[in-house]
């Protein structure tokens, strides 16, 4: 097991690093400037900026700069807030971020698994239909739709939640649920599908014939089975929701990292793209990882298997 | 004997893309407490259909009991609710499959695939389950059944793994086991194994055993009395020794000769020619017919009815009829006929 | 039929899979034998003992890890040429065990038998090779009318009997049938072990015939040998073996066999086999070694004496 | 037992035919017709190919229908509601050009502007047509959806089957080039990719190309490993068939109904991916109209002019539905699983 | 029971509590966080409204954008050339206590300058008003020594400042509002260190408000609480702003539906027609011109004054305003914008010189320009890029003039680029467009701000444009007419004459508006034109 670890830890490393590089040189050949107010410098003042920054050195230099910094873990200053450090930036704004994608994948995995089961169990009903119907909305509408929708009709016209805003549990929820329309479909088709197949195979029949209700069927004996496909699909889903729900923060006026990458981009704030992408490639390589140990525990097959590599 | 279970002229079909598929085209048998019925014949003739509709496992969505009665203890089972046959099954009838690698739960322990039916049927608290679990355990043949109590499937063989289905099976002393080919996907020697062990299991809590396998071979092990099945009926039921020693029906006779003893040396095998009748549109006379080297006008016309061959004994061919010709059955078969009757005169 | 003329040599052939890791498998562990021209060799074993590898070395589908495989005086491993390669191709060829996966479940029936004859171009014309697919269906018992259909349409026996028409198109010497009736319903089994019988009478086939069904294997097979985790623990005419049983793995095998005949069963008695009861010690030296003219069994030099001595009885 | 009578010549040999006995009886059916007899029977996917196939003819044909061009702008008819005419009269459909205002009250915008022409879907706010823009739209997102499809399914393919068969090392390696470019945020890339090139259609195809084929390369590769352990593949290679054609004549077929089906999937998500590019300003550009820039545009004025919105909405809705329909449809037909 | 009843009836408490005592407090929304709350380092308008309410420079803007007395009592001492000003300053506290002096200023202005700061407004606000303030920048860029005391800005003693200029910078006064030039505690920006102006903790307030609960430039929330010690202090009503960042102009909008905001950011034109007519909406035109500029570099079509013409006349600007942007913004057929600047001796709108009728729509005119233009360049078509932002505005404008030159100027030819701005920005730098959606608003209230853009060679220029007439009146204006006000406000319009009549620079297209939405609650809102956007000092709850 822990040569295992260790190996996968290795790995991680190696493609983080590939990842840094390319994005390294990628952001040498996009085009923009990082000064804010490029447009009121004046060729001389604009010269000692770069000069300031580092950014006239050759390529390489900069990498080599770059690259021995990230070692000391070192992610170097933003420019476009005054001297505030990147590691700041990306800690203050995966919080929210974090917050509300795992929030919404837990909403959203817990209802669509219930969908899916409900919907495998009574294939071709009406309630296996519904539930395709919901989860293809769910997939189709984009999210910033619901997002929209919900704060207009529950935010403004019911005054249930409140329309925006990040300061406790209850502006947590229309944000929620708009975000977790995805996963919610996303993990109901899947699990309908796993389900089907489970529910055909020989374990399930013995299980009926000895008994059991369709209630215990379903849930102690199919549904672990019919999780670990979908947890191939939700564990990258799980990175893009904690980091990619920009649109959402956008919307409910959500202080999170989507919105900050976004306005990193625009800006060319190079130090906090790098440092933005690096963290979700980290996140990505690591739920990558924790999927595996998961499919482990779901499984006992593959947790002898993966003991033995 | 003591009839524990009658089925009473069951028809069931299918609903498929293509039409209804006729799966079961009345079929008749009783069990006998106690004895062990084999269900031999053809791959899709029916015997798994037949025994899951006793079970009532057979796929809610697209089949259909269409008429017929399953007696047990004074209850049809074909028409009883779901919540009544889930109290039924497990406790007083249960069923072992043929893939000891597929039918145990891959992400659950072993123990407590066991003791899931022992608290359900027979309400015993989880550590007096558990003790149950472990006795059966030991009862098929397991070692360390407590360390094996804790593992999950895949870290046992398959051997290990059938027994465990059949201590499953067996954990609330039912009254009738259903094994549909429990043996086909072990090897011979670990068949022989499993084989004895069901055999001196029935001995212990008398269950009776419907037993169904294409070998014959092991229909000759463990059978008492044998039914054989061909397109969705019973063609032909008798006891072990008079289906393997003096079988009636053609389509016995084919199945009977085209097994290799091992005396049988050079001559060529007898082998059934054709294909198995297309059930979606089951032929109007004896579904055997197309296939029979003995086939009469008659058998493309009309069904035949169960002639009766000994109190036991009975077999669905208008060869029976009394104005039907003799005819020579395939020398195998001959020979098998001729060494039963040294074998009544011997007695 | 059989001679004596050797066709193919197994020496020594080793197979192992996943070399150097945790899992390595020793799935052929040396092991060698002879099949003569035209005979019918018989491999029975349990599941897992490394028959298919062994079937599967012998026509290249698996590089040896180490031995000899000759055939027809030519060593079949090794660097070759395309053309001695496609050569070899065509002297041996191979039967499978599923019906179902052994067809492409896209390729009609007419492509899947004539892909040898494409290969080795054995048709000049599309007509020769049309006359050839219906004259190979008609030899297994089909006929042309079957030549446009696809796999699913054909039952299991139909569906092998397919499989080997597709081996025969290229007009080999000798077949690996790999469990070729196992996957099939016993009143089916008879139809293709019966062809391939007559196949033999008439093309002078030569088989290596693996399987776990001993009642078929001693019917159709001239000599059997066992197998045992990746050894041949024994081997012997087919008759000869079933009469006098040596290897302790064996006697178990056969006492374990099932037979259609409830008075047999009645009465039989099973022999377990446990391997400690060789009580092999480090300085053993473990071989194949003939008992008697033609019967082989794996043992120490004590245990052949023992053997031969029982056998003299 | 009760017998009743039987002519005694019914007892005489019956004549069988042998070569009967081996008879098909069923009509020969290969792969894709008994594929297709099984889509047939799937209500719900026939409904969506016919409204996918309705949908994609209005693409094409629905431009040319209002005499409009979806660029021609006319300031003094902008942001009027749908009006049809007949439909108009009937009170509950949304076609009569009535406007609420925030406070409730009800105006027809077209006798406001003094409009005579009929607009059926309306107007945005430069006065362009949305009927036209509709099916522009439509057009330029069913594009992208098959653009982004073949590309990802060529590399895809190409690069799983490669993957696949060649196996060991090469295998190796070409797996960790997927995990690092899966490592890299979808987001990221696509942003970057718009930013180097210029913003368009092109770029977001490639946007869309450069992950978005790897779902499609996994399957591709677990599938060919599953294949090339078949024992037709085996057969095929004791007949001394070379790698190529095991490939071409083997592989690919089988692979058909999974590459289908993967399409079938990465179809809608591209489509969903060009909406969502659309929202962060990254889509196309203007005056080309997409169904993602069209639910854009319209959601900015949702509260006021609804049918903005709902109307592309509602296009793309029904096109994810249809194809997610068709491909669930398709995956039962042609799941080798389900059949005999 | 008695739970459930305490818990309702706190909440009905909650609500009255705040309808009846009118709590001097307000919530306001912003669409960013505030990037940079170190005066002389800040260039955008959040960090410096937040800094125009938290410290005070020599002066500050009022309502009625007129200077008003900041830290500076009365008006300045001026030489006789109008070069140097002296200052007396106020006593006045920092908020730990300490007095603001003269140093503060000079400190602060040395530190906008140094190009170790690394400051982007220093230089520009300063070059070439501020005595010195050029040769810095200039050392600096060659890597040569310099020395910060040269700067022309000096502390007589703890209460005088001393400012040399250039040359007469008749605006002076009003620039000192602008918060480059605020003072700042040497010691405790030193003490700070790198740290300085990372929180509100680490900065030193000497304005009305203190600003309170900011983390830093990740804080989407922040406050500004009332400073005692503010000299002014009795002056100021409210007790608290509450900040909150919102960036969609519809959720701001639903925010204030909800009453969780009583004063919105500025909303996008897809919001403000929902609120036409409600007496909540307020609107102001900002001196912010959009105009399309006209690359003179490669294209020879722009090269040519007909095709400029052309181009510059064939856009429906009444329509653009009313139906594409219908946000309150007006046509701009002028340079310099309009309520903007007012002469100080006639006190009459600048606009009141030229009119507003410099350049207008005019279809006719641009065809004949177009006819003309495309002759002489001897072909019949012209193909233009057009660079523009990648915001939901900037390309609806694109979509609309584009469709407009395409559909009035036969043969012409549009390719929209909308970019990041920050590639915008850039390609402008490297005059990498042909035309370009740009927008510019003032620094300080002065003409000037708009009309040295188009010097030859300016560095805003950036579109090759070149008229020796314009350069020397401009030039004129800031030398010899300095200190005449009507003559130079004549010499900037005449300027403005030949950039557009003549020359046909740039195709101005409309000023814009801001609209936001005020909870009637609110009494004197104040929002400025220039610099910080929003003063609260004088800002009162009903
Ligand atoms: N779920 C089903 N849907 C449609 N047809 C079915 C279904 N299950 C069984 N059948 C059909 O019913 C018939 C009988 O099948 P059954 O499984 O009982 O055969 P069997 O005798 O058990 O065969 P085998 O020996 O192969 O297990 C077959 O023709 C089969 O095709
Ligand atoms: N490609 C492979 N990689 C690794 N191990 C393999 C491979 N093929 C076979 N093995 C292993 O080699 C051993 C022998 O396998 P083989 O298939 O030859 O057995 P067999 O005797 O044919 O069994 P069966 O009767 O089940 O067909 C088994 O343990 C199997 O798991
Ligand atoms: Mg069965
Ligand atoms: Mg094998």
């Amino acid at each position: 097991m822990a040569k295992y670890l260790t190996q996968r830890i290795i790995y991680m490393v190696v493609t983080l690093f590939l990842i840094a590089s390319f994005t390294f040189f990628l952001m040498k050949i996009i085009p923009g400037t990082p000064f804010s107010n490029a447009d009121k410098l004046s060729d001389t003042q604009l010269s000692i900026m770069i000069d300031k920054y580092g950014l006239d050195d050759p390529v390489p230099v900069q990498y080599a700069n770059y690259m021995m910094n990230l070692l000391k873990g070192d992610l170097g200053v933003s420019f476009q807030f005054n001297n505030v450090g990147v590691t700041d930036i990306i800690i203050k704004s995966l919080g929210p971020s974090a917050t509300l994608g795992g929030l919404a994948i837990l909403f959203g995995t817990f209802f669509g698994v219930i969908l899916g089961v409900v919907a495998a169990l009574k294939q071709n009903t009406w309630v296996d239909y519904t539930s395709t119907f919901i989860a293809v909305l769910g997939k189709s509408i984009p999210s910033f739709v619901f997002a929209g929708l919900l704060q207009y009709y529950i935010g403004v016209k019911l005054g249930w939640f409140p329309v925006a805003f990040w300061r406790g549990p209850e502006y947590m929820v229309l944000p929620t649920i708009a975000l977790a329309m995805f996963p919610l479909a996303t993990a109901s088709r899947f699990v309908r599908t796993e389900m089907i197949e489970v529910m055909e195979s020989d374990y399930i029949t013995l299980a009926k014939a000895k008994g059991a209700s369709w209630f215990e069927i379903a849930f102690k004996h199919a549904l672990r089975n019919a999780l670990i496909p979908v947890i191939t699909v939700l564990g990258p889903l799980v990175v893009s929701l904690m980091t990619g729900s920009l649109v959402i923060e956008k919307i409910f006026g959500i202080p999170g990292i989507g919105e900050q990458f976004v306005k990193s981009i625009q800006v060319n704030d190079y130090p906090v793209i790098m440092g933005t992408t690096l963290l979700f490639a980290g996140l990505f390589v690591l739920v990558i990882l924790i999927v595996d140990l998961l499919y482990g525990v779901i499984d006992p097959r593959i947790r002898l298997a993966g003991g033995k590599k | 004997m003591e009839k524990i279970l009658e089925v009473k002229d069951l028809h069931i079909s299918f609903h498929t893309f293509g039409g209804e598929v006729q799966a079961i085209r009345g079929v008749n048998f009783d069990l006998l407490k106690g004895e062990t019925l084999a269900i031999v014949g053809e791959s899709g003739s029916g015997k798994s259909v037949t025994t899951k509709a006793l079970m009532r496992l057979l796929p809610e969505s697209n089949s259909e009991i269409k008429t017929g009665e399953i007696l047990f203890g004074g209850k049809d089972l074909a028409k009883l609710s779901d919540k009544a046959m889930q109290k039924i099954r497990g406790k007083e009838i249960s069923m072992i499959f043929q893939d000891p690698m597929t039918s145990l739960n891959p992400t659950m322990k072993i123990g407590k695939q066991i003791i899931e039916p022992i608290i359900k049927h027979q309400k015993l608290s989880k550590s007096a389950a558990k003790k149950r679990a472990i006795e059966i355990l030991d009862l098929v043949g397991i070692p360390n059944p407590e360390v094996r109590f804790e593992q999950y499937p895949h870290q046992f063989s398959g051997g290990m793994r059938q027994r465990v289905v059949i201590a499953i099976a067996l954990a609330c002393n039912p009254k009738v086991l259903i094994a549909d080919e429990p043996t086909t996907a072990l090897d011979v020697t670990i068949q022989a194994q499993i084989l004895e062990l069901m055999k001196d299991l029935q001995k212990k809590i008398d269950t009776s055993i419907i037993f169904i396998t294409h070998d014959l071979g092991v229909v000759a092990n463990v059978a008492d009395r044998v039914a054989v099945m061909y397109g969705g009926k019973i063609v032909e039921i008798g006891t072990v020794d008079e289906i393997f020693y003096n079988p009636q029906h053609p389509y016995t006779w084919g199945l009977i000769s085209s097994m290799p003893t091992l005396d049988s040396d050079d001559e060529e095998l007898y082998a059934i020619p054709g294909t198995p009748p297309d059930l979606l549109h089951p032929p109007k006379g004896d579904a055997f017919a197309p296939r029979n080297a003995y086939a009469m006008k008659i058998d493309l016309e009309k069904q035949p009815p169960m002639f009766k061959v000994s109190d036991t004994h009975y077999a669905a061919t208008w060869l029976l009829h009394p104005d039907a010709p003799k005819v020579e059955p395939p020398p195998a078969v001959k020979r098998r006929q001729r060494e039963f009757l040294e074998m009544k005169e011997g007695n | 039929m059989a001679t004596t003329e050797k066709l193919v040599e197994i020496k020594n052939l080793k197979q192992y899979f996943n070399i150097g890791k945790a899992n390595e498998v020793r799935a052929v562990n040396d092991i060698s034998f002879d099949i003569y021209r035209g005979e019918t060799l018989g491999l029975v074993g349990e599941s897992g003992c490394g028959k298919s590898t062994t079937g599967r070395t012998i026509i290249r589908l698996y590089d040896a890890t180490d031995g000899e495989v000759i055939f027809d005086g030519v060593n079949v491993h090794g660097k070759k040429s395309k053309a001695e390669l496609k050569e070899f191709n065509r002297k041996m060829q191979m039967i499978f065990q599923d019906p179902q996966a052994s067809l492409n479940p896209r390729m009609k029936v007419s492509d899947i038998i004539a892909e040898g004859i494409d290969i080795h171009g054995l048709a000049k014309s599309k007509e020769e090779r049309k006359r050839r697919v219906v004259e190979l269906l008609e030899t297994v018992g089909l006929n042309k009318e079957h030549a446009n259909r696809y796999p699913h349409e054909f039952s299991g026996g139909q569906r092998q009997r397919i499989g080997i028409a597709r081996a025969l198109a290229v007009e080999p010497e000798f077949i690996i049938a790999d469990e070729p009736i196992s996957a099939l319903d016993v009143s089916i089994q008879a139809q293709v072990v019966n062809l391939m019988k007559k196949l033999q009478k008439e093309k002078g086939l030569t088989y290596l015939f693996i399987a776990h069904d001993l009642s078929m294997v001693k019917y159709i097979s001239d000599r059997i040998g066992v197998m045992y985790f990746g050894k041949l623990v024994e081997l012997a005419p087919a008759d000869e073996l079933y009469q006098n049983p040596i290897h302790p793995y064996t006697q178990s095998l056969l006492s374990a066999i099932p037979l259609p005949d409830p008075n047999y069963e009645r009465n039989r008695k099973r022999k377990t086999y446990n391997p400690s009861v060789h009580q092999y010690t480090e300085g053993d030296d473990v071989q194949f070694r003939e008992i008697k003219p033609g019967h082989f069994v794996q043992c120490s030099l004590k245990e052949w004496e023992q053997y031969k001595a029982q056998y003299a009885k | 037992m009760e017998q009743e009578k039987i002519a005694k010549e019914m007892f005489s040999p019956a004549q069988l035919d042998s070569a009967k006995s081996e008879e098909i009886s069923k009509p020969s059916l290969n792969y894709w017709q008994d594929a297709w007899l099984r889509v047939k029977k799937n209500k719900g996917a026939i409904v969506s190919l016919v409204i996918i196939a309705i949908l994609t003819i209005m693409a094409l044909v629905g431009p040319h229908l209002t005499g409009h061009t979806y660029e021609e702008q006319n300031l003094q008819h902008n942001n009027l509601p749908p009006r049809i005419p007949v439909l108009e009269n009937v009170s509950w459909l949304p076609f009569d050009g009535n406007l609420t205002r925030k406070n409730g009250d009800v105006y027809n915008a077209y006798e406001q502007k003094n409009v005579e022409e009929y607009y059926w879907f309306g107007t945005d706010s430069l006065g362009r047509d949305l009927f036209t823009r509709l099916w522009k739209g439509t057009q330029v997102s069913l594009y992208i959806a098959f653009l982004a499809a073949a590309i990802d399914m060529i590399i895809g393919v190409i690069y799983g089957a490669i993957s696949g068969f060649v196996g060991g090392r090469t295998d190796n390696i070409m797996q960790r080039v997927i995990e690092i470019l899966s490592g890299i945020p979808n987001l990221v890339v696509v942003i970057l990719m718009t930013i180097l090139l210029d913003p368009g259609i092109l770029s977001i195809t490639l946007a869309l190309t450069i992950t978005g084929w790897i779902t499609m390369a996994r399957v591709i590769r677990a599938q060919v490993l599953k294949l090339k352990n078949q024992e037709y593949v085996l057969a095929a290679r004791t007949l001394g068939l070379s790698n190529g054609k095991i490939i071409s004549k083997h592989l690919v077929p089988n692979l058909a109904g999974v590459i289908i089906i993967n399409t079938m999937f990465t179809i809608p998500s591209a489509i969903f991916f060009e909406a969502f590019l659309s929202f962060i300003g990254l889509g196309l550009q203007p005056p080309d109209a997409s169904l993602g820039t069209l639910i854009d545009e319209g959601f900015k004025v949702l509260q006021l002019y609804p049918y903005q919105m709902i109307i592309p909405a509602t296009v793309i809705s029904l096109i994810m539905i249809c194809f997610n329909m068709v491909a669930d449809g398709l995956r039962d037909a042609l799941d080798p699983k389900m059949r005999d | 029971a008695c739970g459930g009843g305490g818990d309702n009836a706190g909440k009905d408490d909650n609500k009255k509590g705040a309808d009846e005592t009118a709590a001097q407090e307000i919530k306001m929304l912003e669409a960013q966080a505030i990037p940079n709350m170190d005066s002389v380092k800040s260039t955008d308008t959040i960090s410096f409204t937040t800094l125009n309410n938290v410290n005070e420079g020599l002066y500050r803007l009022d309502g009625n954008q007129e200077v008003v007395e900041g830290m500076a009592e009365g008006e300045p001492e001026i030489s006789e050339d109008g070069t140097v000003y002296t200052f007396k300053l106020r006593d006045a506290k920092w908020s730990n206590g300490e007095p603001v002096t003269a140093h503060d200023f000079v400190y602060a202005w040395q530190r906008a300058i140094d190009p170790e700061t690394a400051s982007e407004y220093g230089p520009y606000m300063m070059d070439g008003k501020i005595k010195g303030a050029a040769e810095i920048t200039a050392a600096a860029a060659e890597k040569k020594e310099y020395d910060l005391n040269t700067l022309g800005v000096k502390a007589i003693d703890d209460k005088t400042l001393e400012v040399t200029l250039e040359r007469p910078v008749p605006f002076f006064k009003s620039l000192m509002t602008f918060p480059t030039f605020y003072p700042q505690n040497q010691k405790f920006v030193e003490e700070q260190g790198e740290n300085y102006g990372v929180n509100s903790d680490s900065i030193l307030y000497n304005g009305p408000f203190v600003l309170a609960d900011w983390d830093g430039s990740t804080d989407s929330e922040w406050s500004y609480v009332k400073n005692a010690d503010y000299w002014d202090a009795d002056t100021v009503k409210l007790e608290k702003v509450t900040w909150n960042v919102l960036k969609e102009s519809q959720s701001a909008a639903n925010a204030f539906e909800t009453g969780e905001v009583d004063i919105t950011s500025k909303l996008s034109s897809d919001v403000v027609p929902q609120y036409e007519g409600d007496p909540r909406l307020v609107k102001w035109l900002e001196p912010t011109i959009f105009w399309l500029k006209m690359n003179q570099k490669e294209s020879d079509a722009l090269k040519n004054v007909n095709i400029r013409k052309a181009i510059a006349q064939a856009i429906n600007k009444e329509d653009f305003v009313n139906s594409v942007l219908n946000n309150g913004s007006i046509v701009a057929n002028y340079a310099v914008p309009n309520e903007f600047v007012k002469n100080d001796e006639t006190g009459e709108d600048f606009r009141a010189i030229n009119g507003n009728e410099l350049l207008p729509y005019n279809l006719d005119e641009a065809k004949k320009a177009w006819e003309a233009g495309l002759a002489e360049l001897g072909t019949d078509s012209v193909e233009l890029r057009y660079l523009t932002d990648d915001t939901e505005t900037a390309k609806k404008s694109a979509e609309y003039v584009k469709n407009q030159l395409e559909t009035n100027l036969p043969g012409m030819k549009i390719n929209v680029e909308s970019v990041p701005f920050s590639v915008r920005i850039d390609r402008q730098n490297k005059q990498d467009y042909d035309l370009q959606m740009h927008g510019w608003g003032p620094d300080y209230l002065d003409p000037m701000t708009f009309s040295d853009l188009w010097l030859t060679g300016g560095g805003n220029n950036k579109m090759d444009y070149s008229n020796k007439k314009y350069d020397q009146l401009i030039e004129e204006a800031q030398t010899t007419l300095a200190q005449k006000p009507v003559e130079r406000y004549e010499a900037l319009a005449e300027a403005e004459r030949i950039l557009l009549e003549e020359d046909a620079a740039i195709a101005p297209l409309y000023q814009r508006s801001s609209n936001l939405l005020v909870n009637e609650k609110v009494e004197n809102f104040t929002y400025h034109l220039v610099g910080p956007e929003y003063s609260f000092k004088w800002t009162s709850v009903k």
